[in-house]
């Protein structure tokens, strides 16, 4: 199969979603001559015209703003939010007014509409430049948040997002665009709610979201090497979360590792782990392991930024060390 | 009082009565209030008839509103019925929103009305968004976005008027300047000109006076066509007064408003007593005619609520659907 | 001892800062005159001045902005954000503003401020004007986040708040501003990071935060009727959590319920729920039982508004179930 | 050029000595990134040093300035040191930030620099905050809130131009106008006129030439003793233009705008180059003169390099330091 890097793959979702239906548009800084900072979208408005492939002024709420009251009359938005930090900016248009219509107008109107946007450190872009804040839009009903961890993921995900009628939230991870993938020529779409078994073992589960995949894969390799079967397990949206795999992987290995981009505290790791240790109970024979990024602002320095992150290393550790019962704690 | 070219006296009484629905649906609110038969609170939009009643009728079923926390009076002027609208109020299962949303989220999409909202400010890029889309669509359509004078203070307004400037978008930002923004007067709120700050981004400003419902209804006549003509977008500034406190609830004023004030505008600048006086001095309607629009207009407003305060609240199971659209 | 409102120990705590240090002052709207729209303010202003009670235009970021700045340059804003729900268009100034300043500073820069805000359901106040987003700002490194449990509560973490050189965000619970409580007149201050032991137990823990607290003391009244001993344990604040008053609390009683009014999911009760299933993971009995708010837009309808907040009646049904080994789930 | 009253010989040599210091700066911090030097992107503000200078040498110690991802320039101009400048950008301990900031958050607190942000008109509003603790604390210092046109698309901006016009706060509002944000003309993000947008909140603007020092002096020095008597605020815009792309990697960008429209503003309109011949005709320095002051300065520079480059980075126990004050 061919391949093509993610930037690619997120261009080949638009483009062929733009063709289907008239109704898809893309807004945002930066996203027509320039085709974004990360180029992921360069040839489209060359396709699709200056209507359909629109730059804005520097004004995250009130383009995101607009994208809710066009989705609301007949269009489907897609947001561009260069930067997944700058989410912060445009909360309110997101969660007080996005997510809530179609329950607050009884079912009567609808939002569908897609931001786009990244995370992932170890850029060297600093602490506005370099978080990964799935966990704060995963927490508000109404919702849908996707997290795809590869080229393949990223097009069968943002499809999946266009075409549904509501809200959707997709995090690309911005180290990833350039990493190719095979990607089929023939459409394909990955419906939400369905995680994906990476990879199968018997010892040990690693749930790993978004940029945490490929690392849960690469501790997987090291593990091998201790005679470990580790399954990965990539939950691919966190709204809707497919428990129902991630339990049954669960249950079979007895163990997990939730592994997350996002700082740990009241994040993604508490949410899965916690539902794990809740449902899988009487199955576990150690504590669910959690790896989130560190509590801190990302730091600019090199030198501090890669200590914020899980790796394959770290991982591989507290994997092991669960499988080999390590993981006691005081009395 | 003066009146525009077309007109006439069906639709000049329509907006009578259109006026008259408003005061009625808010005095019978204000009772559910006062009687504890009302969740919640409420906003009042008594005092300002006028301005909804005269830019909603210039518009079409087709054409868009985005409305505030003060909703009802927008979603009356736009063509939703009593019984929808006292039920969603009570929080009843045959409300505009099945009982979801209530007074500050009411919304009547059938007849362009996006919905009230209750963060201040909070429906401009909605509205804004929904020009956009009949710009895209090639409807000819115009949205209208009201809002408040305290609205003036959010940033995403000035954000949102950039690019309908920017992007030639069919909206009218109506700016309901009813001088206060709960309990502060907008002169402690706004530095500068409401209407230069529209102007400011290159959109054509209007000034008028509130009360009047046919200066009101002809200046929004010339915006509405302009806009559908892509000359938009438009900002007008619509100087007007809550009778009420800002909520139901807010009973004693006088720390922030004079009694005095709020008489000088009950009794010398009503919108309904004054156009009903035009009405009669310019014959076109008799005071036993006007009479009797209010009385058949309370009768029918009793009736609703009557029904309303008798129906169903929505089933326990109604709780967990519609927060995702299929 | 005397018995006070929360609105007025609030009031009181203000005004013993504000006497104690010039620095302190207040902005919001409608502080001053009005003394906000729950009264919580009043008299202020006529003691303070409208130079150190401000009232504000209608702009949350722009003047929770001022605050950081103003902050940053010696003196101590207490942000008055009139409904918790309004914290959305705050976040980029509190959460890539406030929170980061000191870390990418080095250390140089000291932002201490206080967000003064609310939370809690059953106002019949829909979907914008009833959430409980404190979940949000738990994530997010260098915020504090306080959530008092009663009059008591509220004074003693406020005048912490306003001493701590920090952004701190602290949420009263609207519907216990009416609410009245031992106390003293005597000045005193609650340390961050220090769980309350509301009431001893031996059977079960319950972990209730703000609103909650009561609503798990009046749970353990009706389990105290069923012959079960519930401890009640209020976190006072989430960041920084007191752990180990937690934990030892489970490994006492081997079960845990927590109840928190924030959604459920990628809320409070999972950050403290995968805490204690990991690290009293061999003491547990039962699965530890998550409580949140229903993960839906807030209904306006009383007739379902009433269902999506944890009640002392199904708190003492869960927990019951958990300490008679009634919480089995699917093999 | 036309210099003001109190200008002479000293200060007119230590602007010019300013302007060099930060194209220096900025040329030794394109080659580290050309050279892989450095750790991320960084965006240069050369071609517009006569805004910082002009205005910074208007200001004490004292007072302060915020500033943005394009912030090198007002760090050095108000009165930072080459070491720590570049030792921050490289990651190490002995920077400004410890390393933790880095180009876009840098800080200098005890000149006054409340630091970069890498947020778009983030810090109009700790600019502002900075002005009402002065206020409050009875000093009689003025804040500068440095951004650039594109910011004018945050309505932050312009919920606290109202703030500080209804508070008469010492804030001025300096936009430096360099045409683009990142890689779109600002006649496609900006509808209307800048200045016309703060006057409408009741805000005296001004507009000057950015690439003439002197006039930027002069009029900074007005708005600045305004200020601190109590007439602020004002905003400012100052035509600029940045020379290299939006950030170093930038390289290709005939299709934003041409070669022509660079050459023309680096061979013409160049603040340096401009300024330096006007203080030989007017025979304040010679040639030489100033080929010296170049000289040295590229020699500190060169040097302080060279140290950050061989400084240490942060020890790993950094990383968990400073999340909270004590
Ligand atoms: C973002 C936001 N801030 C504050 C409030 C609280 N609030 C509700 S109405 C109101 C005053 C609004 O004034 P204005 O826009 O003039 O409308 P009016 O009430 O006069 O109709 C305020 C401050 C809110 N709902 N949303
Ligand atoms: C809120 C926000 N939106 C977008 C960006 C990405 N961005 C960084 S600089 C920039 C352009 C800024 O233009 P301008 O304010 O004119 O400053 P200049 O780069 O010209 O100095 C953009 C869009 C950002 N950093 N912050
Ligand atoms: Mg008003
Ligand atoms: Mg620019």
């Amino acid at each position: 199969m061919r391949e093509i890097s993610l930037s690619q793959a997120v261009n080949e979702a638009i483009a062929e979603e733009m063709r289907r239906d008239e109704t898809v548009f893309l807004l945002g800084e930066d996203v027509a001559e320039a085709g974004t900072p990360f180029k992921v979208l360069s040839g489209l408005v060359e396709e699709f015209g200056p209507q359909r492939i629109l730059d804005t002024p520097i004004s995250e709420p009130g383009f995101t703003g607009i994208a809710v009251g066009a989705a609301m009359t007949g269009l489907r938005p897609i947001v561009d939010l260069m930067f997944g930090d700058f989410i912060f900016l445009v909360m309110d248009q997101l969660c007080n007014q996005a997510a809530k219509t179609h329950y607050m107008s009884g079912g009567k109107l609808t939002v569908p509409m897609v931001l786009r946007t990244n995370l992932g450190a170890t850029r060297r872009s600093a602490a506005q430049h370099s978080q990964s804040l799935h966990a704060l839009v995963a927490h508000i009903p109404g919702l849908k948040v996707a997290l795809p961890s590869s080229a393949y993921e990223a097009k069968g995900l943002l499809k999946t997002a266009v075409r549904d009628n509501n809200p959707v939230v997709i995090f690309e991870d911005k180290l990833m665009y350039q990493d190719k993938a095979p990607v089929p020529e023939e459409e394909y779409l990955i419906p939400f709610g369905q995680a994906n078994i990476v990879r199968e073992g018997r010892d040990v589960t690693l749930i790993g979201t978004s940029s945490m995949v490929q690392v849960a894969e690469e501790a997987a390799d090291i593990l091998a090497g201790q005679n470990i079967s580790a399954e990965v397990v990539d939950p691919r949206t966190i709204v809707p979360l497919d428990e129902a795999t991630i339990l049954g992987s669960v249950k079979k290995t007895s163990r997990a590792v939730v592994i997350d981009e996002g700082h740990q505290s009241y994040g993604v790791t508490a949410e899965i782990a916690s539902r794990i240790a809740e449902k899988a109970f009487y199955h576990l024979d150690a504590p669910v392991q959690r790896m989130g990024a560190m509590d801190v602002p990302i730091p600019f320095s090199p030198a501090l930024e890669d200590l914020t992150v899980p790796t394959p290393q770290s991982v591989a550790e507290r994997a092991g060390a669960a499988v080999r019962g390590e993981l006691f704690h005081d009395a | 009082m003066k009146k525009a070219e077309n007109h006439n006296a069906e639709n000049l009484l329509r907006m009578y009565r259109q006026m008259v629905r408003i005061r009625t649906f808010e005095d019978i609110a204000n009772e559910l209030y006062l009687s504890a038969k009302m969740p919640g609170l409420t906003h009042m939009y008594s005092g300002q008839e006028a301005v909804a009643v005269g830019i909603c009728e210039a518009l079409d079923k087709t054409d868009h509103i985005t409305s505030t926390h003060r909703g009802h009076g927008h979603c009356v002027a736009k063509g939703a019925e009593f019984k929808e609208m006292f039920s969603e109020l009570l929080g009843k299962e045959e409300g505009y929103c099945r009982g979801k949303g209530g007074s500050m989220h009411i919304a009547d999409q059938d007849n362009g009305n996006l919905g009230a909202n209750a963060i201040v400010g909070g429906s401009a890029g909605i509205a804004t968004g929904a020009a956009l889309s009949a710009r895209r669509l090639g409807r000819d359509s115009v949205t209208v976005c009201f809002f408040g004078d305290g609205a003036m203070g959010q940033g995403l307004l000035y954000e949102v008027m950039n690019m309908a400037a920017l992007w030639k978008l069919p909206v009218i930002y109506a700016c309901e300047n009813n001088l206060y923004g709960e309990y502060t007067h907008m002169s402690e709120m706004a530095a500068g000109d409401l209407k230069a700050r529209a102007e400011a981004f290159g959109i054509e400003a209007f000034e008028v006076d509130g009360q009047d419902v046919l200066a009101v209804n002809r200046l929004a006549q010339q915006l509405v066509a302009r806009a559908r003509n892509h000359e938009g977008p438009f900002f007008v500034t619509l100087n007007t007064y809550r009778y009420h406190g800002h909520h139901v609830g807010d009973i004693n004023r006088t720390y922030y408003r004079s009694k005095e004030e709020e008489a000088h505008w009950k009794e010398n600048r009503d919108p309904i007593t004054n156009f009903g006086a035009w009405l009669i001095a310019e014959k076109i309607a008799g005071a036993d005619d006007l009479t009797s629009v209010r009385e058949t207009i309370r009768q029918e407003a009793d009736e609703a609520v009557e029904h309303a305060l008798g129906a169903a609240y929505p089933p326990a199971t109604d709780v967990g659907e519609h927060v995702y659209a299929d």
